[in-house]
């Protein structure tokens, strides 16, 4: 096994890599996706997000991979499929231009600004949820009264409108009706009673091995089933062998179980 | 605006936001230290005096209260419900997905008998209306649901209506469903039904009171 | 003592005693006829400026709350709100900003699948609603803020929200490449994208009246 990716040896040489300051600080578990490490890159190219240098931000980005695919083998393949794509852009941008714009793909200083954009956008929105959190926040920062009247005054005109609760009342007297009408029907069995009282009225008769198949009521049009009747008529059996009135035996596993009386030579 | 120190907003504001009636003890608890408790009081009561609502000291311990010649206004009954009732919300969401629908037929999916009441709720919030009636015997009236409704949910058509598939992405439908379950798509077009005619309207009241008593 | 009109005292009463924010209807409701309730309610806030408690509107519908400043003094009555991950946050905002907004957007504009929990957390917040369904393909469900979360947030509408003025006319808010983009190269090729249609933008003041939340 290759010894550069035993952890404490990659700690180590990621700690001489920050400390000369020329090593990226990778830590995974800090991000979301590729889009949150790119924003985190692209602030710290200190220009306006819309104005940013894709070139440089990909060549941060594919170091960034490169680390963290050291440290982290199995690194997530958004991670790499954005740096196969970045890789492409770059390359894209910096060939000269062809005489005529292909057709087939998109100018790349196109999909440079989509990313700036997208880019933007994110980060406007982690700005906004800072804003919002950092605003005055109900019982956090502004209390509302602590000990309203006993007889309070509520607001007349709000009812909930609200497409989930009425999703979920929809559903649940629907299926409250399916529920209604699953009758499952109770199962019959063979009594164990029944089956000795069965058995004990065919003993004086059963004086050569004869199969359970054999001893085991038949089915009737309703009631109980075959594999009850044979399960009962076993089970009452190996009862009365217990007692010594009966005798047993089986051949093999599974195979068929002979019934006989004891006592017969 | 009125000029105010410190001390008094503070004290305002804790006692405004204090679960419980606040003694003076408690006050400086909370305060800085150096706070004359007891004169800022006394300027706060005389501040509210003969506003809507007055600083008063009860049992040693000192509390806002509504002025008392305002009690009438504390009074007022609630017409509206706030929350509508698990009853209603499932019949406005029948109707929502059913339409049009008949009284009979909310009921036999709901598995329990509606009360009129419920109908009447929604109808004063004007969420349903009357659509038309079923070319069946007896020819029962027709439910459906109003512009208002669509309004305050947010949608802009029935067919906005969340389906199966939002059923259960939400999680509100497990993946075995009975047999036979569906969401019926309340903007299609409907055929065994007749346009309500002038001369229903006055009748509303009739079958409405008649099908409480019939149902079943 | 500060002089004061009926109508004002009993506004002050009124917005006291609720549990939760009056709208203007619920005051002019309870309140006598002919009462300018709006020319009364910015008097209020102005009598209240600089006071220790403060008459605020949030979610068109006002309130008395402490003054922000005074927060350090609520150690008692403080709610240490629910830790949100910065997936939420983001996800929040992202709601609040470009609302009505399906969840494969919120995902694009994240750049990342959302796990289904981080809706949950926000829903379970009340903070955020389904609203109805996008017309494309698939008819996903859209989401939206609720009433509850202006109030939490203490805005008095959507368009309220911290910087958003800024971020539409910037066109931040679109989901695509606003037209006329600032693109690096000037030389570049035509953008190949057809410019925003209106029905796709999202929609900030859509049917906001409608939307009446219960905050608790």
């Amino acid at each position: 096994m290759n010894v550069q990716i035993q952890p404490t040896l990659d700690f180590e040489a990621a700690m001489v890599a920050a400390v000369e300051g020329e090593g990226l600080i990778v830590d995974l578990d800090g991000y979301e996706g590729p889009l949150h490490v790119l924003l985190d890159l692209a602030r710290s190219q200190k220009v306006d997000l819309l104005k940013l240098s894709v070139t440089r931000l990909a060549d941060q980005y594919l170091a960034f991979v490169r680390e963290a695919r050291r440290l982290h083998f199995s690194l997530a393949a958004d991670y790499l499929v954005m740096a196969a794509w970045l890789a492409f852009l770059k390359s894209r941008l910096l060939l000269p231009k062809a005489e005529r714009p292909t057709q087939e793909a998109e100018a790349p200083e196109v999909a440079a600004s989509q990313l700036a954009f997208r880019l933007a956008k994110l980060d406007a929105m982690r700005r906004a949820a800072e804003a919002l959190f950092g605003g005055s926040v109900l019982r956090r920062d502004v209390f509302p009264r602590g000990d309203p009247e006993s007889v309070t005054v509520v607001s007349l005109t709000r009812i909930r409108g609200d497409v989930r609760e009425l999703m979920a009342a929809y559903v649940q007297p629907r299926l409250r009706g399916t529920d209604h009408s699953y009758r499952p029907k109770p199962i019959e069995s063979y009594r164990l009673d029944d089956a000795r009282e069965h058995l004990k009225a065919l003993i004086p008769g059963l004086t050569e091995w004869t199969p359970l198949s054999v001893v085991a009521p038949a089915r009737r049009a309703s009631g109980p089933t075959r594999a009850s009747y044979v399960a009962s008529t076993l089970s009452a059996s190996l009862e009365m062998v217990r007692e010594g009135g009966l005798e047993l035996r089986q051949f093999a596993p599974l195979s068929e179980v002979y019934l006989r009386a004891a006592g017969v030579a | 605006m009125t000029a105010m120190n410190d001390a008094a907003r503070m004290i305002e504001a804790l006692l405004f936001a204090a679960a419980e009636p606040l003694s003076q003890r408690d006050l400086s608890d909370r305060l800085p230290d150096g706070v004359d408790v007891d004169a800022e009081l006394r300027a706060l009561v005389a501040h509210y005096d003969g506003r809507g609502v007055q600083l008063v000291e009860v049992a040693e311990r000192w509390r806002f209260v509504t002025a008392a010649d305002l009690a009438f206004l504390m009074t007022r009954e609630r017409v509206e419900p706030k929350r509508l009732s698990r009853a209603a919300h499932e019949t406005l969401a029948i109707i929502a997905y059913h339409q049009p629908v008949t009284r009979a037929e909310i009921e036999s999916i709901r598995g329990v008998q509606s009360s009129a009441g419920t109908l009447d709720v929604l109808l004063e919030l004007e969420f349903i209306r009357m659509r038309g009636r079923r070319r069946t015997p007896g020819r029962p009236v027709t439910w459906g649901t109003t512009d208002h409704f669509l309004e305050h949910f947010g949608l802009v058509s029935l067919s906005d209506l969340p389906g199966v598939a939002e059923m259960k992405a939400s999680g509100l439908l497990g993946l075995n469903l009975p047999p036979g379950f569906d969401v019926p798509d309340p903007s299609a077009a409907v055929v065994d039904e007749d346009p309500l005619d002038p001369a229903d309207a006055p009748e509303f009241h009739l079958d409405f009171l008649g099908d409480r008593e019939t149902g079943n």
